[in-house]
């Protein structure tokens, strides 16, 4: 009954290069702690039976020697300093995401994941992935703290409210794995579980045609994030601020007359009313549309609506990034193009717009 | 042992029970409370720290927000609390000099002065509440499509921009419009969470200045020796200056200001 | 006694408060001071203005702290006491400002 | 390197036969002085007021315990065994909070503390004995505010309270709780304060630093933390009841603050506080391992300045708490070398105390066994805080349960066995009683043995990756929380044990006599139990907390007893030099 299924393993899979790195270190640190620590043990049971009270035994008295101590701060210390030196290249391994790994989207909920992938397909409190390449992860939380987690890649990072987080991962065997929520969060916090299934890229593409049934055609772009958000961009009228309709006020023929045009935003330097330079990576940009006040753009004015989580859902928001990102010259739709009615936007909501 | 150990009333000892002699007590008072104010350091230290991080993030909104805030009572009251860390200070000079009326003026003295702050200061709040400065959980506006999502038609936004206009905000080439309501809250949450510590320290200094009072119309401080008592309240009082002087320049004095308002 | 068995020592008077005349000067100065702050206050400095601000308050604090509250008459220990408060203070702040100074930067 | 010390300390050392075991029945001591309820409580004695933290913290461990135990009954089966997942929230969140705010921070210093740490410098009191007694009832009134919450409704965010969680989404006592914390956070500093002067201003002639118990340093260090690190708890925990009570955002990102900020200035106190639950032990195995082993401590200094060491440098380390919080990252790497220099002190100590056994004379009554398994797990668990230390490890282990493991191995492992060694040392000096030597001594040993089997497989279980605050879990962790259950039910045996003896030893004990350990300590000169003012005569100080092991031609002449002047005619003996070398 209850022992029925004891089959526990002492080691937790290891599934990815970074895993066996992380290993490497870990062991390293077990075999000089044990060493260290058995010494002491050794050390406590010997003196332990040798000078245990026998009759007419004397205590010595002695006071110490600053020469031992010093042996016995200055050798584990350096062994500490070794760990440290070791445990940087690993923590910063994981944040250093190889170029063009495709980005999944990952939402903490109390109490669920919601995770999207780079083509669009949604999964709840599953991922699947192709084994052998890189993918990068990013999170964002819809209420409070949660924590990434995945035992058998040796990753784990908090998914903050207000911010993203990324890191990346390299699954290199094939199978099912766990996911866990790290970071207290309430009720169900033990049930905001989920797995990771890494497969066979043959697999994988099965199981993409699978889900993908329901997208509108089989462009492979279709449902990416960046064409959702497009979809989005239009949607939310953006674009009757966005634009492309110069203004003749205006000498920067690159923009429109209300807004800073977007193309070419990412990763550029945006200069700030105030003064400094920021440079326009996706947490800047996610908080343009968080909150447009919180950093504006030198020479406009912050009329933008900020567009809190009601409005537009982490998912949304992440999509719109994607988009934004996406931008280059002259891929802005034009503000004359047709964009479909904002569903059940309000008329007013382009007050001020063309229907002026 | 040192010392007298007999009080001009024959009441308690000056040299409790398990002091040698009344320099290790004077000592250990002092040295007790130094002590309390350190962590009183640490605690004010705590609230400070969150409000610089907010002041450097949000730099222009704490800056408007402190602008309708009434420097004017900000700055009779720091007179008001300088004068009383006067006399507070005179007042251990007579204790020490066994000097009983002068001791007790200095010490009523400091208590009027005390009180006259806190009178200001309620006046103050009072004002701000008229003035509807209050932050309130509330966003008024949850569709930002429709309306100006920075929640501008918040009572608490309305109220702000009302008072700022009053104050001519606007000359100094600043625009309300640069404002994020929110962090303009934050700044209420700050501007009331200090000044209301603070004014709870005042309230507890206050009342041990009562109690001094009378513990000295009933002779206490005739044995000269106990002059350290009084050395410490005041001491105490002087911390509860010290941070006055710094809510000073981040509450009232970040915002703009110019003498023509006034 | 044996000399090196001294007890810690309670033998020596401390230092007798301010009199009237220090004290005075001392409300004097600090009168100046409070009008410099709210000079610098009233004044349009632009972003170097919550500098000024703050160096006035770090002169009046200093004034406050070592001639009313008589740091400077105080023995090693009142300085310790007073030293340890304003350290870990800065411990506090010098650690968490560095999160918000260096939170963009991933490192590579 | 020959100086002269003289030795005046009327202890007795090995070749001296103990004093007589048997007291003046009819002296007056702090217990027996008077009788009534209230007496006991306005006293401003330290040592009542140490006997009622005694009474407090023992209750609270108590229900610590058993919230511990419906954890841990609750994880024996992968889908809880007998708990909703609300319920179990509440139930290790009671735990935690109980067990650190509530016993392990006031147990050493409000028990052993406050009732020795006057008596070892040769005080008659603590330095502000009203303060004292307001401080237990500070802690008084907080617990009380803790004990509502947690029985009206229960409290489930864990004892790190963080937002959003705390401050928007929990529906649970998260005010009262934390105005609990809050008062009992002033309890806290009011203690350290204390025992801060005392330490400075009640020292007895002779008494240098260099002369004071070790213990006596570990309190010191300890007060510190206190009296610096808790009022930034206490202003911190009151900005986040600002935050839940008007719904302004401090520490809310949907409302421009930061909850990140929130992890800062709680670790800011958090950090430093494990210390506060660790210090005050490691000061007791001092005193136990130099008695049972009738030996001065190995390098006196180096333990004394690590203690002061631990204190300082711990407070630059708080940030290894949130490597994967989102914290800048070069911030990160700052503090997890720190974090490996705060290690070192530790290190210091442990090899320190192993290197005290070494040609002692050693003999193992209850409290050494105790101490022994203090360095025996503490060494445990400060080796596999390393591993959190590490920024690159801690990823995979960060709020797994080799966390959980750690941790008890450094507060249980640590702190509680170093409480139960100096309960069991001291406790017929408190009481003028001798407990059961076979009983406790089997006590001991079961509480060691039920220790490990709880927690050593939980370093198991959290390298496997179980989360922990989980009730439920999958299954194939099910082993090791069965082995972890069992555990737990051996080790409250243990601790069990030590409620029925020690109290039987109060009724049917022998009586103690001054010194049963006959132990250097100034406070085993005294009567057992102390008189009302600890000592007849001002006692004055000649040599080193710990010379048992003076040649035998030190043998203590009689003294003619001159009580006009103390210092006076008292025998002088002639050393190799004084043992510590400074005043
Ligand atoms: C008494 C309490 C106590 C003590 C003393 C310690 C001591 C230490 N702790 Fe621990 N810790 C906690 C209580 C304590 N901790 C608690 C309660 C938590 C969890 C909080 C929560 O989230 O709820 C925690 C969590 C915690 C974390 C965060 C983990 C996470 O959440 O991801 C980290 C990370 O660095 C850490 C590190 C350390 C280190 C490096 C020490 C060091 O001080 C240890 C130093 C000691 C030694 C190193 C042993 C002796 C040395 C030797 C014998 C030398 C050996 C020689 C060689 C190796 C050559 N601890
Ligand atoms: C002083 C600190 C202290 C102490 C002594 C203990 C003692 C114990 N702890 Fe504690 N623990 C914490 C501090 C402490 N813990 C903290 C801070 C947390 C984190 C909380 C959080 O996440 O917020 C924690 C969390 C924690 C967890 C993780 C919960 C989770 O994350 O899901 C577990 C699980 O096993 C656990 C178990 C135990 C056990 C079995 C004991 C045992 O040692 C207890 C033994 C005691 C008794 C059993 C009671 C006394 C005996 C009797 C009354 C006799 C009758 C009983 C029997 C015969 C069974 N603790
Ligand atoms: C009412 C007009 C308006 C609308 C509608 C609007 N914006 Fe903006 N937006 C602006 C203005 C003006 C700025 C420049 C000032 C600033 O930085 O706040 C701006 C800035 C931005 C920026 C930062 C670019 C930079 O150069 O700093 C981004 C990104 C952005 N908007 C995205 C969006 C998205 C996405 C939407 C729709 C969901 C949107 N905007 C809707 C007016 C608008
Ligand atoms: Cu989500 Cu825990
Ligand atoms: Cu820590």
């Amino acid at each position: 009954m209850l022992f029925a299924e004891l089959e526990m393993p002492l080691l937790p899979p290891t599934a990815s290069e970074f895993a066996n790195d992380y290993d490497w270190l870990f062991w390293y640190i077990t075999a000089v702690i044990t060493v260290a620590g058995l010494g002491v043990y050794a050390a406590l049971a010997w003196f332990s039976w040798k000078y245990m009270k026998r009759p007419g035994a004397k205590p010595i008295r002695l006071l110490g020697s600053h020469k031992l101590e010093l042996i016995w701060s200055v050798i584990p210390l350096l062994f500490f300093l070794s760990f440290y030196a070791w445990g940087i290249p690993i923590f910063n391994a994981t944040t250093k995401v190889p170029e063009g790994a495709p980005e999944i989207f990952v939402v903490g909920k109390q109490w669920m994941w919601k995770i999207q992938h780079p083509n669009g397909v949604r999964e709840i409190n599953e991922l699947h992935l192709p084994v052998n390449k890189a993918v990068k992860i990013t999170g964002g939380s819809e209420d409070v703290i949660h924590d990434f987690g995945v035992p058998a890649f040796r990753s784990k990072f908090d998914v903050v409210p207000g911010r993203w987080i990324s890191t990346w991962y390299q699954p290199n065997k094939v199978g099912e794995y766990h996911i866990f929520c790290d970071q207290y969060c309430g009720q169900g916090h033990s049930q905001m579980v989920g797995k990771v299934y890494v497969m066979e890229q043959a697999d994988y593409d099965q199981w993409l045609d699978g889900v993908k049934k329901t997208g509108s055609d089989n462009r492979i772009a279709d449902g990416s994030p960046a064409w959702q958000g497009r979809q989005l961009f239009l949607k939310l009228q953006c674009i009757t601020c966005h634009n492309n309709v110069y203004d003749a006020d205006r000498t920067n023929s690159n923009t429109s007359n209300r807004a800073p045009n977007l193309e070419g935003l990412y990763m550029s330097k945006v200069p700030m009313s105030g003064g400094s330079y920021i440079t326009a990576d996706e947490n800047y940009i996610r908080e343009s549309i968080r909150n447009p006040e919180a950093k504006v753009h030198d020479g406009w004015k912050p009329i933008m609506p900020a567009f809190p989580q009601g409005q537009v859902s982490e998912f949304e928001l992440y999509n719109l990034v994607a988009y934004i990102k996406s931008l280059q010259p002259g891929d802005l739709p034009r503000r004359t193009d047709q964009f479909p009615a904002p569903v059940g936007a309000p008329v007013k909501a382009t007050e001020g717009g063309n229907s002026k | 042992m040192a010392a007298t150990n007999s009080t001009h009333d024959g009441a308690a000892p000056i040299v409790a029970h398990h002091f040698n002699n009344i320099l290790q007590q004077q000592s250990s008072v002092r040295f007790g409370m130094w002590l309390f104010l350190a962590t009183e350091v640490l605690f004010f230290g705590g609230v400070f720290c969150a409000y610089t991080v907010y002041r450097r993030w949000f730099p222009l909104d704490f800056e408007a927000a402190s602008t309708a805030l009434n420097p004017m009572i900000a700055g009779i009251n720091s007179f008001l609390l300088l004068t009383s860390s006067f006399t507070a200070t005179l007042a251990i000079r007579a204790a020490y000099t066994g000097n009983q009326g002068r001791l007790k003026a200095m010490l009523a003295a400091t208590i009027v002065l005390g009180v006259a702050f806190l009178g200001f200061k309620s006046f103050e709040y009072y004002q701000d509440f008229e003035e509807g400065l209050v932050p309130s959980a509330q966003v008024a506006n949850p569709d930002p499509l429709h309306h100006h999502a920075r929640g501008m038609d918040s009572q608490f936004a309305h109220n702000l921009q009302h008072v700022l206009e009053h104050k001519k905000y606007y000359k100094d080439g600043a625009h309300l419009e640069d404002v994020n309501l929110d962090r303009c809250r934050l700044f209420f949450v700050f501007y009331y969470g200090m000044t209301g510590l603070h004014v709870i320290h005042m309230i507890v200094g206050i009342g041990l200045f009562i109690w001094q009072y009378i513990l000295a119309s009933r002779g206490f401080f005739v044995p000269k020796e106990r002059f350290v008592y009084v050395e410490v309240l005041a001491l105490y009082w002087h911390f509860v200056e010290l941070v006055w002087i710094f809510l000073l320049p981040l509450l009232y004095m970040t915002g703009h200001h110019s003498f023509s308002d006034l | 006694m044996h000399a090196e068995q001294k007890p810690i020592v309670f033998e020596h008077e401390h230092a007798p408060p301010n009199s009237v005349g220090v004290t005075t000067l001392i409300f004097v100065i600090m009168l100046g001071l409070t009008c410099m702050a709210l000079l610098v206050g009233f004044s349009d400095l632009g972003p170097m203005k919550i500098y000024a601000n703050l160096g006035v308050a770090c002169v009046q604090a200093l004034v406050v702290s070592m001639f009313s509250m008589e740091l400077k008459n105080q023995d090693k220990l009142t300085w310790l006491t007073a030293a340890a408060s304003i350290f870990w203070t800065a411990i506090l702040f010098l650690f968490t400002m560095t999160d918000y100074i260096t939170r963009g930067y991933a490192a590579h | 390197m020959s100086a002269t010390a003289t030795l005046e300390l009327d202890y007795t050392p090995q070749c001296v036969p103990p004093i007589s075991n048997e007291p003046d029945p009819t002296a007056e001591n702090y217990l027996n002085h008077s009788h009534t309820w209230l007496s006991w409580l306005l006293t401003v004695d330290h040592k009542r007021i140490g006997i009622m933290y005694l009474v407090a913290v023992t209750t609270f461990f108590v229900f610590g315990g058993l919230a511990a135990m419906l954890v841990r009954i609750n994880l024996l089966t992968p889908t809880g065994a007998i708990l909703e997942l609300d319920q179990y929230n509440k139930a290790f969140t009671a735990h935690g909070t109980i067990m650190l705010f509530l016993f392990l921070i006031p147990v050493v210093p409000g028990v052993l503390g406050n009732f020795f740490v006057p008596i070892m410098i040769g005080a008659k009191d603590m330095a502000f004995p009203k303060l004292n007694l307001a401080s237990f009832y500070v802690y008084a009134f907080g617990a009380v505010f803790f004990i509502v919450a947690l029985l009206t409704g229960g409290l489930d965010t864990g004892w790190t309270f963080y937002p959003p969680y705390s401050s928007k989404y929990s529906h649970t006592n998260v005010l009262l709780a934390g105005t609990g914390v809050f008062i009992l956070g002033f309890s806290s500093i009011l203690t350290g304060l204390n025992i801060i002067a005392t330490v400075h201003k009640m020292r007895c002639p002779g008494m240098s630093w260099g002369r004071m118990p070790l213990f006596v340093w570990a309190m010191y260090a300890t007060s510190v933390i206190q009296v610096l690190a808790t009022p930034v708890l206490a202003i911190t925990v009151t900005m986040l009841a600002v935050e839940r009570i008007f719904g302004v955002g401090i520490f809310d990102p949907t409302l421009q603050g930061d909850p990140i900020l929130f992890q800062h200035m709680f670790w800011y106190y958090s950090h430093p506080a494990v210390y506060i639950m660790l210090l005050p032990g490691m000061g007791v195995i001092n005193e136990v391992l130099t008695c049972f082993s009738r030996k001065n401590i190995f390098g006196y200094a180096a333990v004394a300045w690590s203690t002061i060491g631990i204190a300082v440098v711990g407070y630059l380390v708080w940030g290894h708490h949130m490597f994967l919080s989102g914290q800048g990252v070069y911030l990160g790497m700052l503090f997890s070398i720190l974090t490996m220099l705060v290690a070192v002190p530790s290190a210091i100590k442990v090899f320190n105390w192993t290197a005290t056994l070494y040609g002692g004379t050693l003999t193992f009554q209850a409290p050494m066994l105790y101490a022994l398994g203090f360095i025996a797990l503490f060494t445990i668990g400060g080796l596999t805080g390393i591993y959190l230390g590490v920024m690159g490890t801690d990823i995979h282990l960060h709020d797994t349960y080799f966390v959980i493991a750690h941790f008890h191995f450094t507060m249980v492992g640590g702190m509680m066995f170093g409480w139960q060694a100096g309960l069991h040392f001291w406790w017929p000096k408190m009481t003028g009683k001798m407990y059961s030597d076979f009983w406790s001594r089997l006590a001991a040993v079961t509480t060691l043995v039920g220790f490990s089997l709880t927690f050593l497989p939980q370093f198991v279980l959290g390298f496997s990756g179980m989360p922990r605050r989980y009730p439920y879990y999958p299954p194939e962790f099910q082993m090791f929380n069965i082995l972890s259950t069992a555990g737990a039910s051996i080790q409250g045996i243990g601790y069990l044990m030590p409620v029925f003896y020690l109290t039987a030893s109060l009724f049917f004990g022998k009586n103690a006599g001054p010194n049963p350990w006959r132990a250097t300590g100034l406070e085993w000169q005294t009567a057992s139990p102390p008189p009302m003012h600890n000592f007849d005569e001002l006692p004055h100080v000649t040599c080193g907390p710990y010379e048992y092991a003076l040649p035998s031609s030190f043998q203590l002449v009689e003294a003619s007893h001159n009580p006009d002047h103390p210092g006076g005619d008292h025998p002088h003996l002639v050393t190799a030099g004084d043992p510590h070398g400074r005043h």
